[in-house]
Order: structure tokens, then C-alpha cells, then sequence
């Protein structure tokens, strides 16, 4: 049953178009913005968008779409360090504990697992965050833990289904150990399936940062992320609902492109994958 | 007049041809085999039949079942058709079922969707068909869960789902192909017997010339979407007028010409010692299965039970049994993969487990075309692969050197080293596999139903790559199966394995001609054979 | 299906055990202790010692670790340090917010959910299909806490048709109380719902290519009759293991929502708890939340051996 | 957006009118920010506390007018002896406990010593540091003896931390408060709201409402979808300045602006390595431009204050010149400190808006002159560990809100660790003397010395933003303490 090409790119060229465009304004930023987002202008502030301000000046009288640029920095930088942490211990665990499948080092990944998932995410970052005090760093953390257990889970899952093919009997009748056939045989072929669930877990990422800097747990002042000006705006809605409606429809976008982002890639990296 | 006839039936799917000019009758009450290779479209055409084309298939022509077109009807009036004038049995019995239904639910369904009768009639007739299909209620309660049930008994299930109803038309797709020997031959006895009682005609499908005629009365052979050949059976099978008939029963039948391996060739293996080239004492393998209830002792189960046999250099040996007899651990054991309870496996003497130089005497080759290689490697990777277990690993061009010899040697181009897999057909890859079983020089190559997944004509020509490279090579083969003809056609000596232990070994003629042991007559006396019209045909080839 | 049941809840406690001591380590290594912060900026050292005593803070760790878990075994989650209430009566007043509230969202997201996953699946690739999964990744992207903004400014400002937030209680009467909980309830089960719709969709799909409904579909079963009596059950699994996530998070990731929306529910009560270094209810509040979610997650694969018989026997 | 407000404020003119014609209610629901961990303000700290219960539940023998003049409560009149060492107090007759228990000398007696003795948890033990003894006299007669000369007492007796409990309830004070004052508690909805009731034998004029409710609202955007939607009628601190034009332009509701006891400052140590200078200290002063401040983080709301003195005060002097907007200024003296654009100081921040949005305000502004800061957001607890407890920042922003708390100057080992004979001396002299005006002059030498040495930097006067339905009278205007004093308040018809 193989997708007609055009349900293939579907989601694909759109989700790549729009996650191209926020990467791009966050590049852009360190070069270039419209305004400068240290420079407080209080006389200018709340302005509604116009010709000057596109969308319009914060409560500072910041420009917003210089402060969305610089933001989008934070906001990507944070969720994709928390996914990168989340590969980079979750993946081997979970490579560890499919190849000692059934035994107790398997038993025991597996039910850390459990206890990880066990605790309510958002409570533990507010712990965190009450520990060693509120950062982008910290939320990094914070976001990055729960996303260990689910890369491991979804790396055993699929490293389960890859050691009981052939290939692999092969690879142990050539004397290869647990290790370099989990590197060599296991990882290539669930590497798709990582790739999807990492910009799944990415735009998951974006939307914990703007939950977290939303009750002022994340990137401190001055550093602009998106999750800070929807809560520095959140007392202002009634007033310039602009100052909430621009970061939170960024939010939107970005986490809506990464998604189909993410959809596309599985359907055009691995048909077997596909669930469209 | 015919009861189901196919008029100019054409299918493709999403524009690819897969079907083409289909014309053929069935009359009631007759049998008609359908004999053809993977991707002849045999199956195509069954679910065409049915309605079940996936999506994005299109369909010409008619097929009139009773002089109804079928394909011109609404879902709604087809579906009352389907599963009552007509019944259909699928290849996989594991995975026909509805894991979450009990087998009573399934078959009951299908009565009530299509006979307004309450539902203690329909569990009455459910019972009494199951019966009939062989699962007497009192051993096989409607209770049961099909994960309950053995693939053949599941089979049963689905034979009963489909006949329930007492249907002028049965169609069978490679029921028996996932089953073992016997198994395959009393659900064929259960399609006879039914399809007699009951007058129905049956459409049915196989890859296998045997089984066809053994029981059909029309054949239609296809290939590549086409019907080639089609007639009364006794005539076609006879006259094998068309080429690629002719083909199908040269395959199926082949012997590979099977010259002693030359000396030298052997005498650089089996080293000046006198003892065999694999020898196994008294092998236990034994798997753990954690006891029910708490404490109660993880019991085990002995997978091989005191086995003892030898494969002496240049040898062909068979290993003959039924699925869950256990061939798949002994190989494993062999190859040293699975830790062994007790006795011993040497090889040339020496106890395997004293290091790789041992193990790189014994290769192996899978039943799997597909499963067998890493997908995401290239072929010469593939290929080097099991170089890994020499001492001194060889220089990047002494390696490269060896795998494009050893492509050449089994029939492959130099070029196919750097493509990946996908790219070639199920033939091709087991010529890979068997490349990379090469490529450590051993002395024994364990074929794990290396052929059985391949199509009678692949087969013959991978079986005379293998005569071949026995002779050049100087190799011994561990031939495992469960397919009896070939086993006869390629093997010296044969052992027969039942339940973990080794009910019976010798020359394979003569065990296969007498056998002694009860298992072995059953496994015997159960192939399907050719009748002897054919073999006579087969003989003038 | 008796041994897997007790193997289950022995590796349940286990996870309980090891949890409550996580928790107590973190609570331990939370700067700033809850009697300066009641005695605020003029309080003299002697006196905060004075109530540190009084709070029993002075014990060793040991000592205080005993003293929690025995507690709670008996029922008694500890006395808050600044509430000076049972924590298990604030937490039972809190539940009665966060339960029907976590109840009421989740509800409502599988009531949107299962029809349209369930259309879009019988309607695949179609226009339907497109226009349920658009909507629902637009769901998914949407952070609840705005979303919610947005239903306060339209519904409790503009039309008035809500009040803002705040809970009158339950004694207000069942309806009154409902209505107080819907702006929340909506906000929190749109994502969830956009979720549930997809998995359930997709689990489906999957399900609908296996051999078993093509033999549904042979017995004469049409599409949505194989749809229903064969493939939804089937599909269940992962839909259920979803929803027991879904209820857990509910439970305890409310507490933006219930920002937003004045609320007293559990959420905002760690909320307020670790802001005022109430440390015993944090403790206590975490543990209950991480054994409700080891409970459901036990619940949830019982469940899944009720759907699927093969389950009951495996393990 | 233009529209989507006139649509709104369109939409509330409606419902105003529709809502006219209504018989004077009896029951009043105040928003509050805060909610109070417990209600004995003998036991905490929390100003929620005192919003509840002082003046409605409890009292004490003198308390607080709207105007922060100091009047008899329990105590009708006293006598001052042996030149201010000797109090003695006339207690009113015939006063009762809401649990019927009997006010009496007794009562005085406990309650004092309770909040002065050894394991006294009171958050402002130091308030009765000074009295030696409690002395029954009779009935309705007690006697407080004082080490020293007290010129504060009757000022300090009027606190919150004061108030006289019944020896037989105060222990379950902290979640069901007896006292003697003209409402009860009836009941307590933990993390929503708090109810009281009128109670009706008060010893004094009995007062209008009958139910009054105290609902916790934190986050300011609920507060003001709260206000909007008719959930609360009142909000006497109003969380959200912002709002408070649009609120004003709202026929329904009448915003009150009134002074609190509240000093916003930019806190320094003045022993940390670079502001232990004082060129540095006073460069920062001039580098803050307290009007951008007050706009940008107060919304123009709050009165610029140039030393630690409320301006509402008779002894108050203007002193923000000594602190002008004045960045070359700034930067020069950062040079002569040797500083130039590598100073950076961290500077922490608590929760409330004025800290958070200041703090980001006087960065950018610090900023501008050459100086580095690094933000965080602390919340209190954390904030009275490493601040004032730990000592371990540079700057912070708090509003001091206790009334005349210049003292605090000169307390050794106070947060901001500044430390100056003189003016330790100066206090001390100030709290024996008893006479008006010299007291009067004490104090405005007081308030030039802290602003002259440039200890903090002083940036506004906490406004008290408070809004209420424009049918309510009697509110308080100003917050001479944290107090929501219900005893006057009523609905106009």
C-alpha cells in the first residue's frame, strides 16, 4: 500500500518550510534585527503594530518581532539541548537494555524508566527550578530528564524488534559482540525512527519551555523567550492582546511545522513506519 | 453453466499492471488448482474474486459468480454473497484470526451475519462445523482463544469459518504452505473430504505441483499475471505442452549433478586428524521456562535431548523434522550461539568454544532472503562481515579482493558489491548469504531451510550453485529442512529429529525409501507426491 | 494471570519505595526552610529556632524520613507548616477540584476524540480525514495556558457567559460547580483530545491492515462492520495506554490551568507549597500524585488483559 | 485589537446598566492577592494575615486609623507615668470574646507575655523587647513597665503582632481565630476564599456588612477577568497596576489611589567588594531614572521617595535630589571608582511585579552607564535565605511596608549590612525620647543620613492601587498598615 507522492510530501514540504523560517530568524537574529531588544523604550511601549513596528512594542517598548527573533534563540536552543539529552542518554540505555533483554540490567533501565514517568513532569521542573533556582539551564534540565525514558523506551521497543531478524544471528556467527552489533546492525536501522521522535520530542520541547517560563521558571531576564513574553504579557492581555496573541501564534507555528515536520519524515524516510 | 467464470479480468494498482486478461471457468462441485511462482498474481486474483483488492487497485472485466457480476455490485450486496455462496482460506493461520474474539464468536459471526437464526442455532452449527473441520467441542470448547490453538488447528478454525455456510465456492490460498508435512497433509484430506460431502468447488491455490495434483481435476497455470496454461489436469500435467510448465516440473523435481569433491580441496580441511569434521555427543540445549506460580523452580525444557551425530568432511547431511523439533537450536548450538546444558561439539576435534578459529570453520545460511541482511549495509560489507572472527583481520584491498572473487564464484558481479540489498531478488540473496558463508573458507556450511523460501526454479539453480561449490570448496553441508523431496535430492545421509531427539539416521535413499521409525513413516508417507502420469512425463524431460 | 497480578503489584511497590526516598532527598536539598519565610524580614533568630521546634524541623533526616512514611502507611500525610492543618484534609479538599476537574477534561477529550478518530480512520486520506487530522495537529500545537487566555478574554470578559475562574464549591450545587470547572475542563481537553484522536486513528489504521479483518471482511463483513466488531477493539491498547497517561497528567499538570483559572486544586497547591517551602505538603502531595499514576499505569494493563485474552496468560 | 476593546467596554456599559437598580447589598467579596498560611498574626509574618483579621477579628489596645494615626481600641485611655517608662491602660468594659469568654486585664497580660516570651514565635518579637512587665492592676486596669523611655509603644501596641487573644482559643488562633472584634470567622476554603460574619454583640457601633469574603486570586490577569466578571467586588491592593486606566474609565468600578507604608528600594551591600565604595553606590543612584521606573514597572503609579521615608508622613523631607537621573554623572563616578563598562553585580529579584518588571528596567538603565547585571528570580523563601539571611547578592528590590521602620538602619547585621555609629546612635536616642518635636527632628536627620550616604537607592513609594464597584464606601485609602478594615464599609443604594 504505497503512498501516492503527493500524500508523501504532504506534510513534509510544509513543516519544513515553516520550521526553516523560525531557525532562520534565530540565525538571523545574531546578525541582524529590526530593533535593538536591550534598549527599554517605556515612552514607546504597547504601540499596536504598525508601518515601524510590525508587530507592534512589548511593555517595555521592545520591538516584538526583534523580540521574537531573539527569542526564537532560547525557545529552539532549550527544547532541542533537553532532546539532545534525551537521545544522547536515552538511546544507549535503551540499546543496553534490549541487548541484555530479559535480564536484570534490562529489569532495572526498564523500571527507571517507570519511576521517571512515574513523577509529574511539571512538578519535578518546578523542584528543580526551587533547587538550584530558575534558568534556561535548569529548565533544560528539567525538560531534558523526561525525555530520557522516552527515547530509551522507544529505542528497546524498536532494538527488540531488530535483534530477533536474521541479520543479527549472522553478525553473532561473525563473533561480533552485543556492543559493536548494537552499534553496527541495531542503531542504522532505528535511526528513522529516532530522527521522527526527536522532532516530535522537540516540538514537545518548545511548548514545556513556554509552560515553564509561562509560571517564571525558565530563561531569566534579560534573555527574551517565547514561553517569557507570553508570561511577561499575560497581565496585559486585555490591555494590547497583541503583546500575547504574536508569541503564542509563533509557539503554534513552530511546534505545528515541527510536527508535520516530524509526520512527513516518517512517512518519507521509512514506508514501513508510515501510519498516514 | 460455469459457476464462477472470469471475463478478460484485469487488475492494476496505482497504474502498474498486476493482472492481465484473466478468462477462466469453474464449474460447481469442481476443483480447480492454481498453480504459479511468487508474484504470478494467483493470489491477486483470489482477493479480486472476493473484493478484497487493496486500495488504489482497479478492475476490468467481469467476473460472474452465478451470473452475477460481482464486481459491478454494490459493497453491501457483494458482502452478502461473500462468506456465504462464497468462503475463502487464508495462507497464515496465526494471524487469519482475531486474536480477541474466541474461535465460537468468530464462526458464529459469520453464520448470523448472513442467516437470520438465533443465536443458540447459530452456536449449534458453529460446534457442528468446527467439529467437522476436526475440533470436536469437547476437546475444543468455542470458548477457546485462537492464541490457544496450533497453527494447524487454527487453520481449522478459519476452514470453518469459511464453510459454515455450506458455500457453492471455496477458494484456498496456500492453506497448508505455513504448515508443516503432516499438518499440510491432513488439511488438505479435511478440503477433500468437505469440498466432497458438501459438492462445493474449490479454487486452490499453490506454489506446489504436488499438492495441485493430487487434488484437482482443472488446472490453470499463471506467471507474471497471466494464464499460460489452462485445461483438465491429467492432459496438461501429461503433455506439459507450454514451456514454462515444462520448467515448473524440471524444478520441481531437481536433482543437482553431485560430483565427489576433489582432494586437495578436501585434505587442507580435515586436518591430518582422522576425526570427523563435526562431531556432537550427547547434546543437551536446554531452555529455562520460569515455573508458574511463585516459587515454584524455573523448570526446563530440553530443546535437544542427548543428541549424538557426526558430519564427516565433504559430506551432505539432512536434518529432517517438523517445526518446534528443535533443528533451529541444534543449529544454533553448532554455530555456537547458544550455551549447551551438556555434551560436546567438536569440530576437527576441537571443542568449539575454544575460540573463534574454530567457529570460522562453520558458516551458516538462513531460511530468510529478506531478514538475513542488515538493509542499511552495502553488500561487501555485507559479505566481509564474518572475516571478523580471523585472528589478523586482512588489509582493506586484500578484503575487497576476496569478496569480488567470491561474488564471481557464486554467480554474482563484481559490481553488485556496492549496492545495497534491496536491490536484488530473493535468488540473488541467498547466492549473498551463501557468498558470505564462503568467505571464511570454512568446511561446514549449515543451510537452515536455506531454500525453502525460494520458488521451485530459484531453488534448482541455488542447489546446483551449491553441488557446485561443494565440489570446488571441498564443503561439508548441514542441510536443514523440512521439505522431504529435497532433502533426497541433495543429501547423502539424512537425520530425522523429532521432539529434541534423533529418531532415526542412515543413508538418505534408503531411509527415505524405508524408513523404520513410526515418525519417519508418517513424515514420509505424508509428502504430497506427483501421480505417476507425471513422474512418467517427468522421466521423457 | 493470579502470579503476573502479584509479580505486577510487588514491582509496584518497589517503584513507591524508591520514589518516596527520591522525593524526600530532593525536598532535603531545597534551599530556604519554611520557618524564616513565616516569620518574614524582622524575625529574630532565636525565634525562628523556636518554631522550627515547634514544627519538629530540629529531628535528623533519618528521624524525619521514618516518621513521613510511617505516617502516611497510617494515613497521616503530616501537619502543614504553614496551613497548620492535616495535609491529608487540604489534600481531600484539594482533590475535590483536581479529580472531577482531571475527570471532567479527560471525559470531555474522549468524547471528542473517538468520533473523530474513528471517522477520519473509516474515512481515510479522504477530505473529512484531512480537515479531523489538520484540526487535531493544530490542537496538539496549542499551548493550553494560552488557549485558556483566550476563553477567559471571549467567554468570562467579553460574553460574561462563565465566571473567570475561582471554584464556589461543590455545596454550591452539582451544576454550579460544573460550570465553574468547564472554561478549565475545555482548555485542558483540547490538546489531550487532538492526541487521543490521533493515536486512536493511526492504532486503527495499523490494525486494519492485519490478516484478521481481511478474513473479517472475507466472511462478508463490510468495511465499517470489520471497522467496529473486529479492529476498534484491537486498537484499544495503545489508546488506553494513552488515556492512562492523559488521566495521571491531568491530575497533577493542571497547575498552569488552574493558574489561569483561580482554582484551589492539587496543582496549585505544590505550586504554592514550594514557593512557601511547605515542604511536607510538597512531599506528601508528590508521593500521592506519583502513586496515583503507578496505580493507574497497573490499572491500565489490567485493562489491557481484559481487551486482550492473549495478555492474561503471558508474563 | 481597537475594536475588540471598544466591543468589551461597550459590552460592560450594558451590563452596568442592566445591573442599576439594586437594593444596598449586605455582603462584600475582596479579592486578595495573597492567601494567608494561617490566621494568627501573632504567628507569621504574612501580611495576608493582617489583611483578614486585623480590625475585624482581632484587636488590640490601640490600632491604626485609615489616616495611620494611632487610637484606643481595647484600651479606652491610658496614662503615661515615671517620665514614658509606665503605662497604664483603662480597658473597656463589658467586652467579649466571639467564643463569650470575658475581655479582661488577664487577656492583656497572656497575650503580651505570649508574644514577648522565651519561645515566642511572633514575627516582630522586637516590638515588645522593651517592656520589663505586664502588671494586673484589676479587672480592667494593666500597667505595661518599660526598661526604657518608649516613645513607640502605643505606635507598636497598634500592630497586627499585638493583637490580644483569649488564653483558652489562642492556640487554635492559627485556623479558627477567636477575638474580640466585629466579625467572626465562619470559614476558611483553603486555596479560594475565607468568610466572616458580622458579629452582632460587638462592644462597638456595629457595622454594616453581614458576610464578608476574602477570595485569593495571585495571578493579576484572573484578578482583573475576576473584577470584570463580577466575581469580586473589591480589590483593595489591586495586583496589576496596568489595568487601573481601564478600570478607571469603567463607570462600575471607582479606583481609590492611596499611600502605603511601603519603601521601594534598590537594595544594596554595602559590603560586597564593589558597592562597600560608596562613589559606586551613589554612581547607581544617579544612573536609575525613577520615573521610567515608576512607569514602566508601577505604570506611573507611585510617589519617588529619595531617602527610606514615606512621603504621606509629617516628618517626611524631600530628598530625591540627592539622587538625580544623571548618567554622565554616573558613569564619572564609576571612572573615579575605577570602574569602566567591567562591573557587574547580580541582582535578585522576588516576586512581586514592582521587583520583576523594576528589576528589568533599572538593569537596562544600569546597563546605559556601564554596569552589568545579572538577573534572578527568586521567590520569597529563597530570596530571605540568600538575601537577607545569606547576604549573598548585590542588589535586590523590596518595599519595606512596616510603618516607620527607618530602625532597621540600624540593626548590626541587617541585609543591607550597613553600618554607622552615628546614625545607630541617633535611633537609639530617638526610641527613649518621647517628645514630639524632637522626635520630629530625629527623624529628618535620620532620613538624610541613609539618603546622603547613599545606602540604598530609592525609588518610589508604594502606591496603595486599590478598586473597587463604585457603590462601596468606607474602604481605607491609604494602608498606614496591611489592613483591610471592614468596621466602616457599607453598599450605597
Amino acid at each position: 500500500m504505497a503512498a501516492t507522492t503527493k500524500s508523501r510530501f504532504r506534510n513534509l514540504v510544509p513543516g519544513a518550510v515553516l520550521v526553516c523560517i523560525f531557525f532562520g530568524a534565530a540565525v538571523l537574529s545574531f546578525f541582524y534585527t529590526p530593533f535593538d531588544v536591550e534598549k527599554f523604550n517605556i515612552a514607546q511601549r504597547m504601540l499596536r503594530p504598525d508601518a515601524v513596528h510590525w508587530l507592534g512594542t512589548d511593555h517595555f517598548g521592545r520591538d516584538i518581532l526583534s523580540m521574537l527573533m531573539v527569542g526564537a534563540r532560547t525557545s529552539l536552543a532549550v527544547a532541542f539541548v533537553a532532546v539532545s539529552i534525551g537521545i544522547v542518554v536515552g538511546v544507549p540505555l535503551g540499546l543496553m537494555a534490549a541487548s541484555y533483554r530479559g535480564r536484570w540490567l534490562d529489569e532495572l533501565i526498564m523500571r527507571g524508566n517507570d519511576l521517571v514517568f512515574a513523577f509529574p513532569a511539571l512538578v519535578i521542573a518546578i523542584m528543580i527550578t526551587a533547587v538550584f533556582g530558575p534558568s534556561a539551564v535548569n529548565a533544560i534540565i528539567a525538560i531534558g530528564i523526561f525525555n530520557i525514558p522516552v527515547f530509551a523506551r522507544l529505542t528497546r521497543g524498536a532494538a527488540l524488534g531488530i535483534w530477533n531478524r536474521e541479520f543479527i544471528l549472522a553478525a553473532r556467527v561473525a563473533g561480533k559482540n552485543s556492543v559493536r552489533i548494537s552499534v553496527e546492525h541495531i542503531l542504522p536501522n532505528i535511526l528513522n525512527l529516532l530522527i521522527v521522535q526527536g522532532t516530535i520530542q522537540f516540538s514537545l520541547g518548545i511548548l514545556a519551555e513556554a509552560g515553564l517560563s509561562y509560571v517564571g521558571l525558565g530563561a531569566q531576564p534579560p534573555t527574551p523567550s517565547w514561553g517569557r513574553m507570553l508570561a511577561d504579557s499575560q497581565t496585559l492581555t486585555n490591555l494590547a492582546p497583541h503583546l500575547a496573541l504574536f508569541p503564542g501564534m509563533v509557539i503554534v507555528l513552530s511546534v505545528l511545522g515541527l510536527n508535520l515536520l516530524g509526520d512527513g519524515l516518517r512517512d518519507w524516510l521509512d514506508p514501513r513506519l508510515r501510519r498516514e | 453453466m460455469p459457476l464462477l467464470t472470469l471475463n478478460a479480468v484485469a487488475v492494476s494498482i496505482h497504474d502498474t499492471a498486476i493482472l492481465k486478461n484473466l478468462n477462466t471457468t469453474l464449474d460447481a462441485g469442481q476443483v480447480m488448482g492454481v498453480i504459479g511462482e511468487s508474484g504470478s498474481g494467483k493470489s491477486m486474483m483470489a482477493l479480486a474474486i472476493m473484493g478484497l483488492l487493496p486500495q488504489g487497485s482497479a478492475l476490468t472485466g467481469q467476473i460472474l459468480f452465478d451470473d452475477v457480476a460481482l464486481n459491478e455490485l454494490t459493497e453491501k450486496a457483494r458482502c452478502q454473497i461473500c462468506g456465504d455462496d462464497i468462503g475463502m482460506v487464508f495462507q497464515e493461520p496465526m494471524t487469519a484470526l482475531n486474536p480477541v474474539h474466541t474461535i465460537g464468536q468468530q464462526v458464529i459471526e459469520c453464520i448470523r451475519l448472513h442467516q437470520p437464526i438465533s443465536r443458540a442455532a447459530a452456536t449449534a452449527l458453529a460446534s457442528e462445523t468446527l467439529s467437522r473441520c476436526g475440533l470436536p467441542s469437547d476437546q475444543f470448547p468455542l470458548s477457546r482463544y485462537p492464541h490457544e490453538l496450533s497453527g494447524g488447528q487454527r487453520q481449522r478454525v478459519v476452514i470453518a469459518m469459511a464453510v459454515a455456510l455450506k458455500p457453492k465456492l471455496l477458494i484456498a490460498d496456500e492453506p497448508t504452505t505455513a504448515l508443516d508435512v503432516t499438518t499440510q497433509a491432513e488439511i488438505l484430506d479435511l478440503l477433500c473430504s468437505l469440498q466432497q460431502e458438501d459438492d462445493m468447488a474449490l479454487m486452490l491455490i499453490s506454489h506446489d505441483l504436488a499438492v495441485v495434483a493430487s487434488m484437482a481435476d482443472t488446472v490453470v497455470v499463471m506467471k507474471e499475471g497471466v494464464i499460460v496454461e489452462q485445461g483438465d489436469i491429467e492432459p496438461v500435467f501429461t503433455q506439459l505442452e507450454h514451456p514454462y510448465t515444462r520448467a515448473l516440473f524440471k524444478a520441481s523435481d531437481h536433482t543437482p549433478p553431485r560430483t565427489a569433491p576433489n582432494h586437495r580441496a578436501l585434505v587442507n580441511h580435515s586436518a591430518q586428524s582422522e576425526s570427523p569434521l563435526l562431531e556432537v555427543k550427547d547434546l543437551v540445549v536446554a531452555y529455562r521456562v520460569p515455573g508458574r506460580g511463585w516459587f515454584s523452580r524455573a523448570n526446563t525444557f530440553r530443546a535437544v535431548d542427548q543428541m549424538s551425530f557426526s558430519v564427516n568432511a565433504g559430506e551432505s547431511v539432512g536434518l529432517v523434522g517438523e517445526s518446534g523439533c528443535g533443528k533451529s537450536t541444534l543449529t544454533r548450538a553448532v554455530l555456537g550461539l547458544m550455551p549447551v546444558a551438556s555434551g560436546r561439539i567438536l569440530i576437527n576435534g576441537t571443542h568449539i568454544d575454544e575460540g573463534r578459529h574454530v567457529l570460522k570453520q562453520v558458516q551458516v545460511v538462513f531460511q530468510d532472503p529478506y531478514g538475513s541482511f542488515n538493509p542499511r549495509h552495502k553488500v561487501a560489507r555485507l559479505i566481509a562481515e564474518p572475516l571478523n572472527v580471523l585472528e589478523t583481520q586482512p588489509t582493506r584491498r586484500e578484503r575487497d579482493r576476496q569478496v569480488v572473487s567470491i561474488l564471481e564464484d557464486v554467480g554474482l558481479l563484481s559490481s553488485d558489491a556496492d549496492k545495497y540489498i534491496h536491490e536484488f531478488s530473493g535468488g540473488q540473496r541467498q547466492r549473498i548469504a551463501i557468498a558470505r558463508a564462503l568467505i571464511t573458507r570454512p568446511a561446514l556450511i549449515v543451510l537452515d531451510e536455506a531454500v525453502s523460501a525460494l520458488d521451485v526454479s530459484v531453488r534448482a539453480t541455488v542447489l546446483d550453485l551449491l553441488a557446485s561449490l561443494a565440489t570446488a570448496y571441498g564443503l561439508a553441508y548441514l542441510f536443514i529442512s523440512h521439505d522431504l523431496s529435497v532433502v533426497r535430492n541433495v543429501t547423502d545421509r539424512v537425520l530425522v529429529m523429532q521432539s529434541g531427539q534423533l529418531v532415526e539416521q542412515g543413508d538418505t535413499q534408503s531411509v527415505l525409501d524405508h524408513p523404520t521409525h513410526d515418525y519417519t513413516q508418517r513424515l514420509v508417507a505424508s509428502v504430497p507426491r506427483l501421480p505417476e502420469y507425471a513422474h512418467a512425463a517427468i522421466d521423457t524431460l | 494471570m493470579l502470579f503476573y497480578f502479584f509479580k505486577r503489584i510487588g514491582s509496584l511497590l518497589a517503584t513507591l519505595v524508591v520514589a518516596s526516598v527520591v522525593i524526600f532527598t530532593v525536598i532535603e536539598i531545597v534551599p530556604g526552610d519554611p520557618a524564616s519565610y513565616m516569620l518574614g524580614l524582622n524575625a529574630s533568630d532565636d525565634t525562628v529556632n523556636a518554631l522550627k521546634a515547634e514544627l519538629g524541623l530540629d529531628q535528623g533526616r533519618v528521624m524525619r524520613y521514618v516518621d513521613w512514611v510511617g505516617g502516611m502507611l497510617q494515613g497521616d500525610f503530616g501537619t502543614s507548616y504553614t496551613y497548620r492543618t492535616p495535609v491529608a484534609e487540604m489534600v481531600a479538599e484539594r482533590l475535590t477540584v483536581s479529580l472531577p476537574l482531571a475527570g471532567y477534561a479527560l471525559s470531555l477529550a474522549i468524547l471528542l476524540a473517538f468520533p473523530a478518530g474513528l471517522f477520519a480512520a473509516s474515512r481515510r486520506g479522504g477530505a473529512a480525514d484531512t480537515v479531523i487530522m489538520g484540526i487535531t495537529q493544530l490542537g496538539v500545537a496549542i499551548p493550553n495556558f494560552w488557549f485558556a487566555m483566550w476563553l477567559v478574554l471571549l467567554f468570562a470578559i467579553k460574553w460574561q457567559w462563565f465566571s473567570a475562574g475561582g471554584f464556589p464549591g461543590w455545596d454550591a450545587g452539582f451544576w454550579v460547580g460544573m460550570k465553574a470547572l468547564s472554561l478549565p475542563a475545555i482548555a485542558l481537553a483540547l490538546p489531550q483530545a487532538s492526541i487521543l484522536a490521533r493515536v486512536l486513528r493511526s492504532s486503527l489504521l495499523d490494525v486494519l491492515n492485519e490478516d484478521y479483518v481481511r478474513t473479517a471482511r472475507a466472511k462478508g463483513l463490510t468495511r465499517r462492520q470489520a471497522l467496529w466488531g473486529h479492529a476498534l477493539r484491537n486498537a484499544m491498547i495503545p489508546v488506553l495506554t494513552i488515556i492512562g497517561l492523559q488521566f495521571s497528567f491531568l491530575l497533577a499538570g493542571a497547575i498552569i490551568i488552574e493558574n489561569v483559572f483561580f482554582l484551589p486544586g492539587l496543582g496549585r497547591l505544590v505550586f504554592q507549597s514550594i514557593a512557601q517551602r511547605d515542604l511536607i505538603v510538597v512531599e506528601s502531595v508528590i508521593m500521592l500524585l506519583v502513586f496515583a499514576v503507578v496505580m493507574v499505569t497497573f490499572l491500565v494493563d489490567l485493562a489491557y488483559a481484559w481487551v486482550d485474552p492473549r495478555m492474561r496468560r503471558s508474563h | 485589537m481597537k475594536r475588540f476593546i471598544q466591543v468589551i467596554s461597550s459590552v460592560l456599559l450594558m451590563t452596568f446598566l442592566s445591573t442599576a437598580a439594586f437594593a444596598a447589598k449586605t455582603d462584600i467579596t475582596l479579592g486578595m492577592a495573597l492567601e494567608p498560611p494561617n490566621l494568627d498574626p501573632t504567628g507569621g509574618a504574612a501580611a495576608a494575615i493582617d489583611e483578614v483579621v486585623y480590625a475585624n477579628i482581632f484587636e488590640g489596645l490601640t490600632r491604626f486609623g485609615s489616616d495611620g494615626s494611632v487610637n484606643p481600641a481595647l484600651a479606652s485611655a491610658w496614662d503615661i507615668e515615671n517620665d514614658g517608662t509606665r503605662y497604664v491602660f483603662n480597658l473597656r468594659p463589658g467586652v467579649k470574646f466571639h467564643d463569650g469568654a470575658e475581655f479582661t486585664a488577664e487577656d492583656v497580660k497572656f497575650s503580651l507575655d505570649r508574644a514577648r516570651g522565651e519561645d515566642s514565635t511572633n514575627a516582630q518579637k522586637a516590638l515588645f523587647a522593651n517592656i520589663a512587665e505586664v502588671e494586673v492592676i484589676d479587672d480592667h486596669t494593666v500597667a505595661l513597665n518599660l526598661t526604657n523611655a518608649d516613645g513607640n509603644l502605643l505606635f507598636n501596641l497598634a500592630w497586627g503582632d499585638a493583637i490580644i487573644l483569649d488564653p483558652a482559643s489562642a492556640d487554635k488562633a492559627a485556623t479558627d481565630p477567636v477575638g474580640t472584634g466585629p466579625f467572626k470567622f465562619s470559614n476558611w476554603v483553603q486555596g479560594d476564599r475565607i468568610e466572616i460574619v458580622r458579629n452582632d454583640d460587638y462592644w462597638g457601633e456595629s457595622v454594616a456588612l453581614e458576610k464578608a469574603t476574602f477570595k485569593f486570586i495571585s495571578d493579576p490577569t484572573a484578578a482583573f477577568a475576576a473584577l470584570m466578571a463580577g466575581d469580586v467586588d473589591a480589590f483593595p491592593n489591586y495586583p496589576a497596576p496596568e489595568n487601573l486606566p481601564q478600570l478607571e474609565a469603567d463607570p462600575r468600578f471607582s479606583v481609590v489611589l492611596g499611600s502605603t507604608e511601603g519603601e521601594t528600594i534598590l537594595s544594596m551591600n554595602n559590603k560586597s567588594e564593589a558597592l562597600s565604595d560608596m562613589r559606586v553606590r551613589e554612581a547607581i543612584s544617579h544612573a536609575i531614572d525613577r520615573q521610567a521606573v515608576i512607569d514602566g514597572a508601577m505604570f506611573g503609579y507611585g510617589t519617588p521617595i529619595g531617602s527610606h521615608f514615606a512621603p504621606h508622613h509629617p516628618s517626611y523631607i524631600d530628598l530625591t535630589g540627592n539622587a538625580t537621573f544623571d548618567p554622565e554623572a554616573a558613569r564619572a563616578m564609576l571612572k573615579e571608582a575605577g570602574y569602566i563598562d567591567d562591573l557587574t553585580l547580580s541582582l535578585k529579584l522576588p516576586p512581586p511585579a514592582y521587583a520583576r518588571r523594576g528589576g528589568e528596567i533599572i538593569a537596562s538603565q544600569l546597563r546605559e552607564v556601564g554596569i552589568d547585571t545579572e538577573i534572578e528570580n527568586v521567590e520569597w523563601a529563597q530570596w530571605l535565605e540568600q538575601v537577607f539571611k545569606g547576604k549573598d547578592y548585590d542588589l535586590t528590590i523590596v518595599s519595606h511596608t512596616e510603618p516607620l521602620d527607618i530602625g532597621i538602619y540600624a540593626r548590626d547585621d541587617y541585609y543591607f549590612q550597613y553600618d554607622n555609629d552615628d546614625f545607630n546612635g541617633l535611633i537609639s536616642a530617638f526610641n527613649k525620647e518621647t517628645d514630639p518635636e524632637r522626635r520630629d527632628v530625629m527623624l529628618k536627620q535620620a532620613q538624610t543620613m541613609v539618603s546622603e550616604d547613599y545606602v540604598n537607592g530609592y525609588l518610589f513609594q508604594l502606591a496603595k492601587t486599590g478598586v473597587a464597584n463604585s457603590k462601596i464606601n468606607g474602604l481605607w485609602e491609604n494602608q498606614p498598615t496591611q489592613a483591610n478594615d471592614l468596621t466602616g464599609v457599607y453598599w450605597s443604594e
